[in-house]
């Protein structure tokens, strides 16, 4: 059976491990957040300036000059800290952020990701802090379907896509299953979807699969 | 002695002339001067270069510059809006122009060009369009792109409070590129929502030295504020 | 949960091995991490590369760690003291490797390892001894020098607040390479005189975010303190 | 008449605007800050993370955290500012100091300046924040007696001491006149040592030396 997103959120979670510091960018991967297990203690940074980000704010709880990397109103924990734009970004880009995770268009089988822009020419580009995460974070995740709607795999040889950045995702968690990409192999720490398989699967990447589910069971 | 404010709005921004590079603050709304872009849009300068973040997406006093055809060039890393599509168009059209740099990158020319640097090699973009003929260079076994300094004739911030000198503390994430934006311009212009007296402010948890400040405003509603309570005194 | 508090001070700094490379806060003695650095005397890892503003001036904490002898190389702006010719000796006699360069570069290529730059161009010391060798560039008319950053295996830093977190906050002029010196290396060892729960930090007065703090120690006047509190309130 | 070292520091002060951001470096240059004008506010900067420094501690206001670039305890005015050291260099590097005022061992009529080191080989080398304030001041001065104690003029063609920085000094303010370095000119503002005269002091330069005294009368 392949996973929802909350369901592949909250297997990102809870590979997470407590005390890490974590960014997890804007859209899909911010579900991660409603999965942290409640006996770690796990500090997400948002690129705006804030380390010790909580919750989504309910209602009653906006704050006009709190908000996240999505622009959503949030909520702040005990042990928050505020910084300016460089100093956020020092920390990105510095490899101070233990795991950032990030969605995808595409993820090459080296690592290459794919997630800033497609190649439509009417569209309008926008980057944000996508290329920063990518080159800075010590553990780059990317979470993602594996299948488009118009059926084509998302893990790819080679990324159409114009890249975010070269041989930097470290894993893919997706519906499909959990994929890490390391010194030239993707290895199967997971797969959902028995019926696809394994080699049913490598055959549509068109790249060998090692099958590493025992080394992680 | 020293005070920087400046009561009229207008003339808070009246040396901003056509063809100015200016730096506005905000990481979406929080942030974002609204007070000083009505200014400006009222100074009337126009085939500006605006170096805002979200640019079209950065709430709609920024967004009225741009409808209103004043300016000629956008350095951002996101401009793309939910909610309009004023910018959209103006780039579709080719009426816009566009330098969009990943938002790292962006924050850290902006300081290089506070702190005097020349120059900078990040692994930030590396082996993207975006770093497309860009010098690049291998250190230690990695790739690094030199990215340059942006510096600007003005910088728009918005601030929590201000002394008289000009020293700033900010808000939450409203803090975002204000710090670093006031230290990259020729004539950096705050607007604040509360000003105290000299000493007011904790020397320890200043962000901004008044040395980056050339002049802030108060908001309307604060100066609403203060003259109720003059008037509450006499 | 986090609590990256040490209580044992010679535990603070075991994993310090011979030829570690060491960030050493402090500009003269405020800011100096009196305490660790005694405790490194104790470790008794010799052959180390410290990096301190200035080393022999930097008061007595760290001049017994070149009296006995366990530096092997010096990177700083300012080494001479006036009240010991402890590093004189030890320089003039070819026992110590000194690496002289201008204060701002030091903090800058400190920065620079925190923040992920590679190199950066300054006009710091371009056409003096101290940029000899180094590359340069013209950038729009003036010349620059090519720096390198300053990465560390340790950061001793001094601060005077800390939360179970491990955020920061400093005093006056003792905040100095404390902040930047905790971006640079792979594990940030901080010095503190006051503990307080977490939430005790307003998020907005933090200087050092706990991200950048691997573990940190109180003094052993701020232990015994806390001590007599607990046995007053027993 | 010659000036002493305190009419020259006076001059110095007399000179700096209201409202300027200055950093007066360490040692005789310090002196300024007993001279400016009681109806001037001017903010002095320490390269040690402060702005808004006050005089020099008296023995009762020692506070062990705060000193200044010279070690010397110091106080805080209303409107001090605290940062750290990158940020107080950026400071510095970035333009944004308006003066400061150095001592000089040589400064060549090209407005190189050589105050960091002798040619002394058994001397310990420190140059501190010398080279950053050359750089990157707005105005730099330098406040030196004119000849050595073995009667050299420390205003030269060429340094033969190592240089601080190149053709960075605005303005050389001595105990026998002030000179102003620009466009390849030496422009004596004031002259204080009428016996030497301009022609006299000329020779010794070995360079010729304007008479601007007249301009800034």
């Amino acid at each position: 059976m392949r996973l929802t997103r909350q369901q592949i959120a909250a297997r990102v979670a809870d590979d997470i491990p407590d005390g890490a510091y974590v960014n997890l960018g804007i859209g899909v991967p911010t579900l991660v957040a409603d999965y942290l297990p409640d006996d770690r203690q796990i500090v997400l940074h948002t690129e705006n300036g804030m380390l010790g980000m909580g919750h989504a704010a309910a209602p009653d709880e906006i704050d006009d000059d709190l908000i996240n990397a999505g622009k959503i109103y949030v909520t702040e924990e005990l042990g928050a800290a505020y910084f300016h734009h460089a100093d956020s970004f020092a920390m990105m880009r510095g490899g101070h952020i233990d795991y950032c995770v990030m969605g995808g268009y595409q993820v090459s089988v080296a690592g290459d990701l794919a997630n800033w822009r497609t190649n439509s020419v009417t569209s309008i580009p926008g980057v944000g802090g996508a290329m920063d995460l990518a080159a800075g974070a010590k553990h780059v995740y990317v979470l993602m379907d594996l299948f488009t709607k118009a059926g084509e795999c998302k893990l790819v040889q080679q990324c159409t896509y114009p890249l975010t950045g070269a041989e930097c995702v470290e894993r893919v968690y997706s519906d499909v299953g959990v994929f890490e990409l390391a010194d030239g192999e993707v290895r199967v720490l997971d797969l959902f979807d028995d019926e696809l398989g394994i080699e049913g699967l490598a055959a549509i990447v068109g790249s060998p699969l090692v099958d590493a589910r025992l080394a992680v069971s | 002695m020293i005070n920087k404010e400046v009561e009229d709005h207008l003339e808070a921004v009246a040396d901003i002339v056509d063809g100015s590079t200016i730096l506005v603050g905000g990481f979406g709304p929080p942030g974002q001067p609204v007070e000083l872009i009505n200014a400006l849009l009222e100074n009337g300068a126009r085939e500006l270069v605006i170096v805002n973040n979200n640019a079209g997406a950065g709430g709609s006093a920024i967004l009225k510059l741009f409808s209103a055809g004043r300016v000629r060039k956008v350095i951002c890393s996101y401009p793309k809006a939910i909610d309009s599509t004023v910018f959209d168009e103006l780039y579709l059209a080719g009426k816009i122009e566009l330098e969009l740099v990943p938002q790292g990158n962006l924050a850290e020319r902006i300081r290089a060009a506070g702190a005097g640097i020349g120059g900078f090699y990040t692994r930030t973009g590396y082996g993207t369009e975006l770093a497309e003929g860009k010098e690049t260079r291998l250190i230690d076994g990695k790739h690094y792109v030199l990215e340059q300094p942006i510096h600007a004739d003005f910088a728009l911030i918005k601030a929590l409070t201000a002394d008289p000198w000009g020293n700033l503390v900010y808000r939450k994430t409203a803090r975002n590129f204000g710090p670093v934006m006031a230290t990259a311009a020729n004539v950096t212009i705050a607007e604040v929502t509360n000003v105290v007296p000299l000493g007011g402010l904790d020397p320890e948890i200043i962000v901004t030295p008044s040395i980056y400040v050339d002049r802030f405003i108060r908001t309307r509603a604060a100066a609403e504020r203060t003259a109720a309570d003059e008037r509450a005194q006499a």
